[in-house]
């Protein structure tokens, strides 16, 4: 590996989903691929901009292009599946869309291409292609003992762009855990929507959503969650009492970050790896992943 | 210099084609344009110059003001020059002292500012003007058509048309890639809207076909080369080997049963692979020929070649089996050729929210096609995978049609054949049946009927395209059952139907062999891949190669009545060549100047079809204007301009170019 | 009528001489015309019958005589209606490329394109894009350009 | 009494001239047969001479050389005034010739070329009351033919002897052939070319060789040994002197009747006859032609359809 990944954390990674930015970290410096923070960065741009005011958002992507290109990094990494998804089609519709090429001609000095040379790539689809399930295999240094997990991909990394994995039938998380030893579930709301911001705004509409991944995972056999995004965490992970409370179903199902369990099976550190932060199935997770020594401070 | 055109007298007639011409380009200002041109002595413009009135027009200005050059300017040559070239004639001048100016089709339905598309019009007009001076009277050659036919395809349109052709008296060429014949239609149960049974119309076609005189059936076969033109085409047809002779075989069938397989292993693509064959089958029990096919993929002799033969034992002293049978070469000579290679279903996989090869339960049309049938798999009971019954059958429409992700076209036969596995699966099984569909679309003969006559029997239809077809379940009657779901656009919600069984009702797309074909024939496709019509309407079964034909949905989706009507028009268009004997061709043939030739021989390479030969004892090149096709890459090449080629000479491109660029 | 397509006065029009494959190119412009697809007036179409008949002296010929630029349409390789007419003008047109250049004239006014039947709106992007970059280049013979020109 | 004929060298390399004095003894029987009433190279007459006579009063003005500077105008116009006849002796005279590659590049930058940053010679002398000037060039070098009617052209850099003296029988002849007329055969050179047999039936190439990289073989066809021959595009005449030297056809007695742009056609032929189909290959070939205009317009870029490189 020769340049660093740049890397767009985006604020959910510095938020409500610190333990993916933790396991992130983790798992890369446990493969050896050097990530570095992309200095300066700005919002992404995602959701409450490109439904309000579109051109806004790709003026705050094209900046943070401009800066990953400043950097001189080929790929940028965004782990946050709306800002993958935003930063994509900011340079898909400044290719499409003489108008807004025009908008964002301000940055890279002028020179579209530049910001267009740049790779967004999310690390799902970074480890599965520059790593690789047979590569991660010999790599891995603790034999699973937990339960069968579902792989949740959400809707934003995998359409329309179809680049992170397929479009509608997504397998290289399952493919990635699998090779760690981990027995994954086959379901058919792995892009299903999660809820989105409607937790925020409709509050009933996205609680029912996440609700029916819920109780389809667990129908499944599944005893774990595992994302690639830290909204689908979030709302998977948050509203799990609250549920119980409505509908009576207890659920207690962890929902992880795929770069935590990797993470694990690299040998990673429990704390370091944010196992801690989880929310749901807490016990669970310190059953599966906690050093015996140390399930007493899981707890805290 | 003295005007080398004197004697040129030009009548130049613009066309309002109703107002496709005259609302874009100012046809009265382009006529009084083309009365300033030099040389024209007569400009008019009509409403319908094609139009008889239109033609009359010309033959009489022609006699009246001793016109001797007519330039049209209307739509595309390719319409309708021929038209104006017959009224030429008929008017006492040759054919060929015409040239027509395109200002529809490449003016003014393309363009929008009516001052430009004029402009060019008139730029167009000009260089029209400018070349027909130079027109020479041309007689268009003769060349003998070969009586022979090839018909491609052994569906219901290939054998169609070679009964037509066969029982005018006409030798046929049936080449068929499968053992046999039959195609798509030998696989359904019913036929729309009749519900008349498919085998009972088609076998006694397909045994007619074996049996007649008049025709080569060369099934499990494939042309692999064609070489000519209209009327003396070379085809090469390769005969793979079925490893039992045709000519000796009984189709007594005991080698079957003989085979060392006693339990069939191998899935059954004639019945979609829901059933399983041995390695030596018959594709299907009334396939023609009656003769088994080894398959040497699967036999046991040719993948270890420690069999014990049971079969050749079988089949005694009548020898028919050969397992060292090679592959043949059939060369053959025909006049003419009828395409009618057929279509594929849209492959159901590639839309992966309809779970089909995911979820057992969900079947494409063509599956239950055959699940219906009595001589199907399942002897025509329709059940499930797993042996089940279903009480609740959900058909899909539109699968892999009129999507932008897939194919943007109506298939045309999927309404009604939904319909029609409606009707059947309800039959018989009793189950409760559910039609999502975009729009219903029945134009036909009695469809619309059917339709009602499906209402009728309580078939639920439900008008909403279906999202996808998924096993997650939101409360327990859902379980163990497959979801549709889908917003029915008529009631105005979301609706999620569980049913036991799903069919998808694939489209029809171009085969995935047509490209080859294509060039194999020297035709061309549409833009999404079959086969390219000579004219939608004027010109339907004709391609742009003369003396090839299309028929059925090699050309585009259809269904058996319009296939079968296609394929009659198709033979009667080959007949039509057949039996005047001839066809004219087109004079644009190139040719050497003798006299100034220099004899070096640039031009003799050129030409693919060998056309050019070199006389050594005059030391000149000559061509011989029969194999010329007349595409003039000779004459390009030609060092010192002495290949030339008629309609197309230097001196006419000249003066187009010229005439173009004369305003510039 | 689209914003695009309206003619400005003042704006300077480019020509151009085309000259269409009968059974490719020329098919495919007709085939516009039956789909109403719209496009820019510039360019002007000479049918011959193949590609391969396209004459180094016709190209010559239309810029000399004020053309802006001159496009061929052809059949695509392997697709020629004369089995390779195309690939004969494909090698006039890679020399001819050469030529231009040395006598200072833009390559891009010269352009060969694969077009088939099925491609009506090919044609129009062809030509749009086409029109596009002559007019960037502006005129190819600059207005009165006198025959005789002196020192000064 | 005898025709009055008069030579006249325009921009030319003295050649033509040459080309006179070749006919050997033939020369007499001209000499014999006309009144030579103005040749500069030859004899004392002077320009005011010539303007002296009433018009028309030669019969036959040869003028080789083609026309780049002031004066070669004015007398290219004056001879045409004074004759009955102009006849274009030589390529120079008939397509622009040499002189006419100059037409690659302007007059201004010739003249920098040759006199550094002066850009020009001076203009003007002065001795003892008169001035000396000096005519002054055209960015342009023309065919004679754009720039005075043109009655009949002898083709060839220089004209053949037996080219020459046909045309002088035809001319003084009295039987005039259609005016325009290129007196030399309407056929290529290949027709005449000792070599012909040896041109084969399927030429087809997959490089081009620059004639110094190559030796030769003297008796196959020189554009079979990869080497850009011009014999098929170049009217015959000449008597194949080039091809007898073992030098490929350059293309001096220009085109046949039947081509229009002489280099055009020219290169329309030579590329047909390769046997490359992707692009990147035949501009590989292609690369082996590293000067097109010098290849193919080495004697005609004047008379070409673009006549010269395109003016910024």
């Amino acid at each position: 590996m020769a340049s660093a990944y740049g890397y767009f954390p985006g604020c959910s990674l510095k938020g409500t989903g610190v333990a993916y930015e933790e396991s992130l970290l983790e798992l890369f410096r446990l493969l050896d691929l050097p990530l570095a923070e992309l200095q300066d960065w700005n919002c992404c741009g995602a959701t409450s901009y490109m439904s309000i005011d579109e051109s806004s958002a790709f003026q705050l992507s094209a900046r943070n292009l401009a800066l990953a290109h400043k950097a001189s990094h080929a790929d940028l990494l965004a782990p946050c599946s709306a800002c993958y998804l935003v930063l994509r089609k900011a340079q898909d519709y400044m290719q499409k869309y003489p108008q807004v090429a025009r908008e964002m001609g301000s940055w890279g000095n002028g020179n579209l291409r530049v910001l267009n040379q740049i790779r967004v790539r999310h690390p799902l689809e970074v480890l599965f292609t520059d790593v690789g399930p047979d590569r991660l295999r010999q790599k891995i240094v603790r034999h699973w003992h937990g339960g069968s997990v579902a792989c949740y991909y959400g809707c934003q990394m995998v359409r329309p762009y179809g680049e992170a994995d397929r479009d509608h039938d997504p397998v290289r998380m399952d493919e990635l855990l699998e090779a760690a030893g981990v027995p994954t579930v086959d379901w058919s709301l792995k892009t299903k929507c999660c809820g989105g911001s409607l937790t925020g705004t409709a509050h009933q509409v996205g609680v029912r959503l996440n609700y029916i991944l819920l109780k389809e995972a667990a129908r499944k056999g599944a005893q774990a969650i595992v994302t690639v995004c830290p909204l689908c965490q979030y709302n998977l992970d948050a509203y799990q009492s609250e549920i119980r409370r409505d509908t009576g179903q207890r659920f207690d199902m962890p929902v992880l970050y795929f770069t935590q369990i990797l993470g694990w099976a690299l040998g990673g550190d429990y704390k370091s790896l944010g196992f801690p932060r989880a929310v749901a199935g807490r016990k669970t997770i310190a059953q599966w992943f906690a050093p015996a020594r140390t399930e007493k401070e899981a707890y805290v | 210099m003295s005007d080398p055109h004197g004697a040129v007298r030009i009548g130049v007639y613009t066309c309002h084609c109703g107002s496709n011409i005259a609302a874009t380009v100012d046809v009265k200002a382009l006529a009084q344009f083309a009365a300033t041109l030099p040389r024209v002595v007569l400009s008019r413009d009509y409403k319908y110059m094609c139009s008889d009135p239109g033609q009359e027009l010309i033959r009489q200005d022609i006699r009246d003001h001793d016109l001797n050059r007519i330039v049209v300017a209307s739509c595309s040559p390719h319409l309708h020059e021929h038209t104006f070239r017959t009224a030429l004639k008929v008017g006492g001048l040759n054919p060929y002292y015409f040239h027509m100016v395109n200002i529809r089709e490449q003016a003014s339905w393309v363009h929008v500012d009516k001052a430009q598309a004029t402009r060019k019009a008139q730029d167009l007009v000009c260089a029209a003007v400018r070349r027909v001076a130079f027109h020479q009277p041309l007689e268009r050659g003769r060349v003998a058509i070969h009586p022979d036919v090839l018909v491609l395809g052994g569906g219901i349109a290939g054998i169609h048309a070679a009964l037509t052709l066969a029982n005018a008296g006409k030798h046929v060429f049936l080449v068929e890639k499968e053992p046999t014949i039959g195609g798509h239609m030998a696989k359904f149960d019913k036929t729309f809207p009749t519900l008349d049974c498919a085998a009972c119309i088609l076998t006694p076609k397909m045994s007619a076909v074996r049996s007649h005189p008049n025709i080569t059936l060369w099934t499990y076969s494939e042309v692999t080369r064609v070489d000519g033109y209209v009327g003396n085409y070379k085809a090469t047809v390769l005969r793979h080997p079925r490893y039992i002779d045709e000519d000796l075989c009984a189709g007594c069938l005991e080698c079957l049963d003989a085979c060392v397989y006693k339990q069939a292993k191998v899935p059954d693509e004639f019945n979609m692979r829901l059933s399983k064959r041995k390695p030596i089958y018959i594709p299907f029990p009334q396939a023609v020929p009656q003769v088994p096919v080894i398959d040497p993929e699967t036999c046991i002799q040719f993948k270890s070649g420690k069999c014990k033969k049971t079969c050749i034992e079988a089949c005694g002293d009548r020898h028919a089996i050969n397992l060292r049978a090679e592959p043949e070469i059939e060369e053959i000579e025909v006049g003419t050729v009828i395409l009618a290679t057929g279509f594929q279903t849209f492959d159901a996989a590639r839309i992966p929210y309809y779970g089909y090869g995911k979820y057992p339960n969900v079947y494409t049309a063509l599956e239950v096609e055959r699940l219906v049938n009595a001589s199907g798999p399942t002897g025509g009971e329709v059940i499930l995978r797993d042996g089940r019954k279903p009480q609740t059958v959900a058909i899909v429409h539109c699968v892999g049609s009129r999507d932008e992700n897939t194919h943007r076209w109506c298939s045309r036969v999927c309404c009604m054949y939904s319909l029609k596995l409606a009707h059947l699966v309800k039959e018989h099984t009793g189950a409760e049946i559910f039609n999502f569909y975009i729009d219903m679309r029945t134009p036909g003969k009695g469809f619309e009927e059917f339709y009602q006559k499906l209402l009728n029997e309580r078939v639920h239809f439900i008008r909403g395209r279906v999202a996808e077809v998924t096993d997650w379940e939101l409360d327990p009657g859902e379980e163990g059952k497959l979801v549709i779901r889908a917003e029915d656009t008529l009631a105005g919600f979301v609706r999620r139907i569980p049913v036991d069984m799903v069919v998808l009702a694939t489209g029809l797309e171009p085969r995935a062999d047509a490209p080859e074909v294509r060039r194999l024939f020297n035709i061309s496709c549409a833009s999404e891949g079959f086969f390219l019509e000579r004219h939608p309407k004027l010109a339907p079964v004709n391609t742009f190669t003369d003396g090839i034909f299309l028929a059925g949905c090699c050309q585009g989706p259809k269904d058996i009545p319009d296939t079968v009507a296609q394929a009659g028009a198709a033979a009667a268009e080959a007949l039509a060549l057949i039996d005047a004997g001839y066809v004219e061709t087109e004079p644009n043939t190139a040719h050497v100047e003798e006299a100034v030739c220099c004899g070096c021989k640039t031009c003799i390479s050129m030409c693919p079809y060998r056309a050019i030969s070199f006389v050594n004892e005059i030391h000149k090149s000559r061509v011989n204007e029969v194999l010329c096709k007349g595409c003039g890459t000779c004459v390009a090449a030609c060092p010192s301009g002495a290949v030339r080629q008629h309609l197309f000479e230097d001196d006419e491109i000249f003066a187009e170019i010229e005439g173009v660029l004369s305003n510039a | 009528m689209p914003e695009d397509l309206k003619p400005r006065p003042d704006e300077f029009e480019p020509r151009i001489v085309a000259f269409f494959c009968n059974w490719c190119t020329y098919l495919a412009a007709d085939l516009a015309g039956t789909s109403r697809i719209k496009y820019a007036a510039n360019a002007e179409v000479v049918r011959v019958m193949c590609s391969g008949r396209v004459d180094v002296q016709f190209i010559l010929k239309a810029f000399a005589k004020g053309a802006d630029g001159v496009l061929i349409g052809g059949c695509h390789p392997g697709d020629c209606h004369y089995q390779e007419g195309n690939y004969k003008a494909l090698r006039r047109f890679r020399l001819v490329q050469r030529l231009i250049r040395q006598m200072g004239i833009e390559e891009e006014r010269l352009r060969l394109e694969w077009i088939s039947a099925a491609e009506g709106d090919r044609v129009r992007v062809v030509i749009e894009d086409m029109v596009k970059n002559l007019k960037r280049l502006g005129p190819l013979r600059k207005p009165g350009q006198p025959n005789l020109l002196e020192v000064a | 009494m005898k025709p009055k004929v008069a030579f006249y060298w325009c921009a030319s390399c003295g050649g033509c001239e040459e080309a006179v004095l070749d006919l050997a003894e033939e020369v007499l029987n001209i000499v014999a047969a006309v009144d030579i009433v103005f040749w500069p190279v030859a004899l004392d007459f002077k320009e005011k001479d010539v303007a002296a006579m009433e018009d028309g009063a030669i019969s036959i003005s040869f003028v080789n050389g083609a026309v780049r500077t002031t004066h070669q105008l004015e007398m290219a116009r004056l001879l045409r005034r004074k004759s009955k006849l102009v006849v274009a002796f030589g390529v120079c005279a008939q397509l622009g010739g040499i002189p006419g590659l100059s037409n690659l590049t302007t007059a201004g930058d010739t003249l920098r070329e040759v006199y550094g940053a002066a850009g020009h010679p001076q203009r003007e002398y002065r001795e003892d009351g008169r001035t000396l000037t000096l005519p002054r060039l055209f960015d342009s070098v023309f065919a004679l033919d754009r720039t005075i009617p043109v009655d009949y052209y002898i083709p060839g850099c220089p004209p053949s002897p037996k080219i020459v003296a046909d045309a002088f029988q035809v001319l003084l002849g009295g039987e005039l052939p259609e005016p325009g007329t290129v007196l030399a055969p309407d056929r290529a050179m290949c027709d005449e070319c000792p070599r012909r047999d040896t041109h084969p039936q399927e030429l087809k190439l997959d490089r081009f060789h620059r004639v110094q990289e190559r030796v030769l073989d003297p008796e196959t066809c020189i554009l079979a040994q990869g080497v850009p021959c011009l014999g098929p595009a170049t009217r015959t005449g000449c008597g194949s002197r080039c091809i007898s030297g073992n030098m490929p056809c350059s293309g001096c007695f220009g085109p046949t009747s039947r081509m229009r742009d002489y280099g055009g056609k020219a290169l329309c032929s030579i590329a047909s006859v390769i046997d490359v189909s992707d692009e990147a290959g035949i501009d590989r070939v292609f690369e082996g032609i590293v000067d097109p205009v010098g290849t193919f317009y080495r004697y005609s870029l004047p008379s070409s359809f673009l006549e010269r490189k395109r003016l910024e």
